[in-house]
């Protein structure tokens, strides 16, 4: 037995089945639009804590509207359904109150903010509480951020950029990463360089979701994940069954 | 060669046409049956007509647009001048001279985009405005507005018959333009305007421009250049103006330079908006409203108040009164702004999109989109 | 020489004006990312922030009417009657006092207007930011009207800043002849140290570093757990002091009445545009530039050769600078155009 | 004639009734066309008249003004009241008890100052509430574009504050009349003034507002001063509404001309006049004179909004409220008990027309328009505030005396902003009308 959880105090109906507890991070039917367009339609999954997903699919299948649609951002709108992590509502807040629960976005284009030093994208993420690793650990941990702490942020290359955006997601208190496309537009050796600091991150156990056009190396990293075309969830599974099917590979994935 | 207009689109024709025809008895019990105003409120319709042309299929939101009109007023009167009385070709210069000005200002302007292409439109209106009140006066006649006067050589009349005593009126061969007929003859042209700003919505043209306006960059990337449509969406909703622009002349032979003032350009942004963008009949019902209030409302005084209040008590008479008429008489333009606050707030598509509510609540439409052909066409401005 | 010596400060002193508007225009735009038409009026209101200021210290105490006279003679102001010299010379110096009560009250407005209205608009088309803003200030001005009449109401500036400043004299220029009046030195130095304040707010405190941050990028500050909304309604409470005291001190070069605002609207969105839609440098560099070459081309030289290039120039110089720089002069990419 | 003619009137007969069957409805079936009929001349037992002044705009408060003497007029015309200049009018036609026995109403409108704006509410007037008279207006463009309009509908039009040469000089119309002066009269009653004040050997540079009413005010100025010997160092033309001058200020203080001619109005005169003084030209010395600055129209409401600027310095008006003769006294009295404040030049002048439009009706004995305007033309008066006037047949202008003022230094009260200097007489002030050409057109009568 648990102890009663949000949803079902709000009278949701929740089976009590043999894991007996409900998940750290539940994803239950979303539907979400850009505009008229019906963008995410009706995806669920749930992910269990210090976990780390994979959602998969093709070009425009909505991975990315997902994980915005999960972040809380204004767009795409989520008209129904719900997302729960550690039993509070998301889907009821807002970007910044998400944030304020531990969410991290680390968006696909990196959204490094022009006009600030590396340093002062750092202290953005810690204007508000809660507050993550302390920057001078941050610097620690990315010798090369240090290095450029004073220069304006989107002067620096690509893969510093990446860097800066995971630094800044860690310099916040984070209870669930998502993690946009970290690889794309990078030179092979900074791929490897980053690929090293997810590693580290799902060591730390951070819960984590990558969204990654390459499969493999997104799979490499995960327990389990999630395939997704045309707005809805086609497979669900271990990364394992992913990469040991086939056609699933083929359907999906194209590898 | 009407291919694209369907059994519903001609009874729309057909019906708007009766509307507006019979507009001097139905519009009398709310005291603007009277020619001046009718008149304006057919010359605002198209000038408004004409410019959701632009704006509301393209969604460039042009803030000069005043300028058109003032350039077929001037032309207008000008052919009166020079020429005849007869309105025919005093319309025509109207719209074939600000036709010209919009491809020249339509030309530069529509290299910009977004609000650049608003200011730059602006600018253009901001200076035919300053120069036409003040140092193209030989032209315009400055402030006074240009008028007709009995030196004029009027060549093409003065060649078939002995001027009459006293200034000669505008006249359509032989009917006089002003009062009842002149709302007549811009009746018509309202009519036909509206005729061919819907067969301008039902073409591939009226299609491509929407295009543009939903996703200008995708045209962009596959290498279409959109910018020959928006030139001659522009040209069009210019002609539109210099039309309004020579009517004016045509109910009123006299053009003056306020006629180009930013205000008038933003008058005409409003008109638009507030019937709702992008609908077809919208900037019509905008420019009425608009109108309307204009003349009734500032047309109040306490002495009227006093009169309608009569059955209160002197006390509550008193403070209605006073209270009234902050939004009439010299606080119409209170009233103005609230409304445009209030629709806007309350109904962003205009009266267009209030309009469609109440049809759907009174069970007409089970849907959205299930209201009439014409409002099926209304779509948020972008 | 002289002359154009003259004329820059003019220049400088009229962009000044300019200046102070659009930077109030550009920070509600950059941040908030509406168009507010109601930013004129805020001008207005600010200006009449000094003249309600004056009126209440004014506030006359009517001597008896004598015998035989039908309108009574000229009133003494209460201020005068209670605190006798102290209160002359609070309303000699009503003006610059009035900014006092115009911080508080513009600070007000700024933030009811953006609660109450502007902030319902946010997603909304531009179109109808414009609408419902310049409906707004229609109405602001109507009620403006409505207490205050259609008249100018001149308001004086301190006595000690009537007349001019000699100042050729200051550089030992004895050979040139370049006075200007005090007050309006004054008002270009007051538009200097209040874009000065509001850059420092920007660049040096983390508030206004967040501030920045949104402006560039809202979505990911907001990411970054920063109700980045509640912020701007503080920088929309900023920028409509900002207008105030631009209105406040402009009272004694222009007698306001209740059209001001519209008056400076068209001019002001042009400064704007020019400078580059959301550039803060951009908006004070153009409304300097824009002062500065309408000063010139009314000098008679100028216009001897180009009759009325005074009332158009600096239309004509939008024209120019949006064709030939795409985005204003500081602008960038991707802001308001489509 | 051209038997042409005769063709086109057949034209017209024919295009006529077709207008007639579409537009069946009110005005063209309204009464037989009889032999005196005009444009809704009154058939009840009221009579309406339009007045027709800014409401919102730079002129408003001047508007507002114009529409209390209105309201004062029609209460006097009523019998209500203590009847004002009724009783010193030298004309004792009128009874109070109306016009022609027909109570007095009248309706409103709002120029906005706008040509545009002006004829639409004048037409709304004319066409749907049946005003037999438009008056009003408090600028030079409105009052010629509304007056056009008039003569066009066959409507009397007394124009209100209306300053330019133009207004009964080039663009005079048979239906328009004009009380107020104009620039041209308001130069030779300056003239001496100027001589005996200032000298004949100064040097003048005029800032003229760039439209219609600017330049005749500043030829006319100009013309003045330069016969008394002054020299004319530049004429600038500046932007209507400009609000800052600094621009074009500052380039006098360095011309070596002594005086400073303000040909602005309005708002724009108070812009200009304030910041002239801020610029320090009143403590100049220049030439081993005083600088002087003119300002050749001065409005008591302008005056006010000038504040303290206005002090000692030089201008014409048509008439002030601190004038003593009888009738001045008369308006000023039951003005200022109606309203608690003294009547302005704009509210004189439109009070004015208001009684000498009433009055013309009692004496032609009908409403007939070309009738009034023949009980206008050459009418002589007096007990109106400017002495014995002529409504001269000629320009429709009135001749009269004007007023040179000065801003007063020393102010016995609120309203006490302007000291009368001079009052110019009606001789001096008489010119020959052919000096501005213009045509006044025809009298005859319009159905509408």
């Amino acid at each position: 037995m648990t102890v009663a959880t949000r949803g079902e105090l709000e009278g949701e109906t929740i089976t009590l089945n043999e894991k007996s507890a409900s998940p750290y991070f539940s994803v239950k039917d979303i539907h979400a639009y850009y505009g008229e367009s019906y963008i995410v339609q009706g995806v669920s999954f749930d992910i269990a804590k210090g976990e780390v997903l994979s959602l998969l699919g093709r070009n425009g299948a909505g991975k990315t509207s997902t994980l915005r649609t999960l972040a809380r951002v204004d767009t795409p709108a989520l008209k129904s359904g719900e997302i729960w992590l550690d039993g509070k509502p998301l889907h009821k807040m807002r970007a910044f109150e998400a944030a304020a629960e531990g969410v991290q976005l680390v968006p696909e284009d990196r959204r490094i903010i022009g006009g600030l030093t590396v340093e002062e994208n750092l202290i953005l993420a810690q204007v508000t509480e809660p507050k993550g690793w302390p920057i001078e650990k941050i610097y620690e941990h990315f010798p090369r951020l240090a290095e450029r702490r004073n220069q304006e942020a989107t002067t620096m290359s690509g893969g510093e950029q990446q860097m800066l955006a995971v630094a800044r997601a860690l310099a916040r208190d984070l209870k669930i990463l998502f993690l946009d496309e970290p690889y794309e537009g990078l030179a092979p050796v900074i791929v490897q360089e980053i690929e090293k600091i997810v590693q580290q991150i799902r060591d730390i156990g951070i819960t984590t979701i990558i969204v990654e056009q390459n499969a493999v190396a997104a799979l490499r990293l995960s327990d389990r994940a999630v395939i997704m075309d045309t707005g809805q969830v086609v497979f669900q599974g271990t990364a394992k069954e992913v990469l040991d099917n086939e056609q699933l590979r083929h359907e999906y994935l194209a590898i | 060669m009407f291919g694209n207009l369907s059994r519903n689109d001609w009874l729309l024709v057909l019906g708007f046409a009766i509307v507006v025809l019979v507009s001097p008895w139905t519009l009398t019990p709310f005291g603007a049956g009277y020619p001046a105003l009718l008149q304006k409120f057919c010359i605002f319709g198209i000038f408004a007509m004409g410019f959701n042309i632009l704006f509301g299929l393209t969604g460039y939101l042009s803030f000069g647009h005043a300028a058109f009109l003032g350039v077929g007023s001037y032309a207008a009167v000008w052919s009166f001048k020079l020429f005849t009385m007869n309105v025919i070709p005093a319309v025509i210069f109207g719209v074939l001279f600000a036709g010209i000005f919009a491809v020249v200002i339509g030309f530069v302007s529509l290299r910009r985009s977004g609000i650049y292409f608003s200011i730059l439109t602006l600018a253009f209106a901001q200076m035919s405005y300053n120069l036409a009140y003040s140092v193209l006066t030989p032209i315009t006649n400055g402030e006074t507005g240009l008028q007709l006067t009995l030196q004029d050589p009027r060549i093409i009349d003065n060649a078939f018959i002995t001027p009459g005593e006293g200034l000669p009126q505008t006249d359509l061969f032989g009917i006089p333009m002003n009062g009842y007929p002149g709302f007549y003859f811009c009746a018509v042209a309202l009519i036909i305007c509206f005729f061919l700003t819907l067969r301008i919505f039902r073409s591939p043209f009226g299609m491509m421009l929407r295009a543009i306006k939903s996703n200008q960059n995708r045209m962009r990337y596959t290498g279409f250049n959109t910018r020959p449509y928006l030139l001659t969406a522009f040209i069009i909703s210019g002609m539109y103006a210099g039309l309004a622009g020579s009517l004016m002349a045509v109910t009123d032979p006299l053009a003056g330079a306020e006629r180009m003032q930013w205000t008038a350009s933003g008058e005409v942004v409003l008109m638009t908006i507030l019937g709702g963008v992008g609908t077809l009949i919208g900037p019509i019902l905008g420019a009425g409203v608009i109108k309307y209030f204009e003349n009734i409302f500032s047309s109040f005084n306490d002495r009227i108040l006093e009169q309608l209040f009569s059955f209160l008590p002197d006390a509550a008479r008193e403070v209605a009164v006073w209270f009234t008429g902050l939004f009439v008489g010299e606080g119409w333009h209170l009233t103005l702004g609230v409304v445009f606050m209030l629709i806007v707030i309350f109904l962003p598509g205009g009266i267009m999109e209030g309009l469609q509510r109440i049809y759907n609540r009174l069970g007409g439409g089970s849907g959205p989109g299930a209201g009439a052909p014409d409002t099926a066409a209304a779509q948020p401005a972008e | 020489m002289d002359a154009i010596i003259i004329q820059i400060l003019n220049g400088l002193d009229k962009g000044a004006a300019y200046a102070l508007i659009a930077l109030g225009l550009t920070l509600v735009f950059g941040t908030l990312g509406v168009v507010n038409f109601a930013h004129g009026a805020l001008f207005m209101l600010g200006a009449f922030c000094a003249v309600t200021f004056n009126k209440i210290i004014t506030w006359p105490i009517q001597p008896p009417k004598a015998e035989g006279q039908l309108f009574a003679p000229p009133a003494k102001p209460w201020f005068e009657y209670a605190f006798g010299d102290l209160g002359a010379s609070i309303i000699n110096w009503s003006v610059p006092i009035s900014i006092l009560l115009a911080i508080p009250v513009m600070l007000l407005i700024g933030l009811a207007m953006e609660r109450g209205l502007i902030r319902h608009f946010y997603k909304r088309a531009h179109a109808d930011q414009i609408l419902v803003t310049f409906g707004l200030a229609i109405v602001l001005q109507e009620i403006v009207k409505k207490f205050f009449g259609a008249n100018p109401l001149p308001q004086n500036a301190p006595a000690m800043f009537n007349g001019t400043a000699d100042i050729a004299s200051w550089f030992g220029l004895t050979d040139m002849f370049i006075v200007y009046p005090w007050w309006r030195l004054i008002y270009f130095l007051f538009s200097l140290l209040v874009i000065g304040a509001v850059f420092a707010f920007l660049q040096f405190t983390t508030y206004g570093m967040v501030v920045r941050a949104g402006m560039r990028d809202r979505e990911t500050v907001g990411l970054l757990g920063i109700n980045i909304e509640r912020r701007f309604t503080v920088v929309f409470g900023i920028a409509s002091v900002v207008a105030g005291l631009a209105g406040v001190m402009y009272t004694p070069i222009l007698p306001p009445d209740y059209h001001l605002g519209m008056d400076f609207l068209v001019l002001s969105f042009v400064v704007v545009v020019v400078g580059g839609m959301g550039s803060l440098p951009g908006a004070v560099l153009a409304g300097f530039l824009l002062g500065i070459l309408q000063s010139f081309a009314s000098m008679n030289e100028v216009k001897g050769i180009l009759p009325g290039i005074d009332q158009i120039i600096i239309y004509l110089v939008a024209v120019t600078i949006l064709l030939t720089m795409p985005r204003g002069l500081m602008g960038r990419k991707g802001v308001m155009e489509d | 004639m051209s038997k042409l003619i005769f063709n086109r009137r057949g034209i017209l007969k024919v295009g006529a009734a077709g207008g007639v069957a579409l537009a069946a409805p009110m005005h063209f079936v309204k009464g037989a066309f009889a032999e005196d009929m005009s444009c809704n001349m009154p058939t009840g037992d009221t009579v309406t008249l339009g007045f027709n002044v800014p409401q919102s705009g730079p002129y408003a408060d001047e508007g507002a003004d114009e529409l209390r003497a209105y309201q004062l007029a029609v209460k006097h015309l009523n019998g209500e009241g203590d009847g004002g200049m009724m009783n010193t009018f030298t004309s004792k036609a009128l009874k109070g008890n109306g016009i022609l026995g027909k109570k007095v109403a009248y309706v409103t409108g709002d120029t906005q100052t706008k040509s545009d704006a002006a004829r639409d509410s004048a037409k709304r007037m004319i066409e749907k509430e049946g005003a037999v008279m438009i008056t009003g207006g408090s600028s030079s463009g409105v009052a010629v574009a509304v007056q056009g309009l008039c003569q066009e509908m066959g409507i009397i039009f007394m124009a209100g504050l209306t300053h330019s040469n133009d207004t009964t000089g080039k663009d005079k119309k048979r239906y328009g009349f004009r009380h107020f002066f104009n620039a041209y009269q308001s130069g030779v009653a300056l003239g001496p003034v100027l001589k005996e004040e200032y000298g004949t050997d100064r040097r003048a540079y005029h800032l003229t507002a760039d439209y219609t009413w600017g330049w005749t005010q500043e030829e006319s100025i100009k013309n003045t001063t330069e016969a008394l010997g002054w020299e004319t160092v530049a004429t600038v033309r500046t932007p209507v509404g400009a609000g800052d001058y600094s621009q074009y200020i500052t380039p006098v203080l360095n011309s070596g001309a002594d005086v400073l001619i303000l040909n602005h109005y309005g708002k724009d005169m108070v812009n200009s006049l304030t910041q002239a003084i801020q610029f320090g030209l009143k403590d100049k010395q220049v030439n081993g004179k005083n600088f002087e600055i003119i300002v050749p129209l001065f409005s008591r409401l302008m005056a006010k909004g000038a504040g303290d600027n206005i002090k000692g310095i030089l201008g014409t008006t048509n008439w002030n409220w601190s004038l003593d003769d009888d009738a001045s006294q008369a308006f000023v009295k039951s003005f200022g008990a109606e309203y608690g404040a003294p009547p302005s030049q704009a509210a004189h002048t439109c009070y004015v027309q208001t009684l000498l439009y009433a009055d013309a009706c009692e004496r032609a004995g009908t409403f007939f328009a070309p009738k009034v305007i023949e009980a206008l033309e050459d009418f002589e008066f007096d007990g109106m505030g400017n002495g014995p006037t002529l409504y001269r047949g000629a320009d429709h202008q009135c001749m009269k005396s004007a007023l040179v003022v000065k801003g007063n230094e020393n102010k016995q009260s609120e309203y006490d902003l302007l000291k009368v200097v001079k009052v110019v007489d009606r001789e001096t002030l008489t010119y020959d009308p052919a000096i501005f050409g213009g045509d006044l057109g025809p009298s005859d009568a319009k159905k509408c």
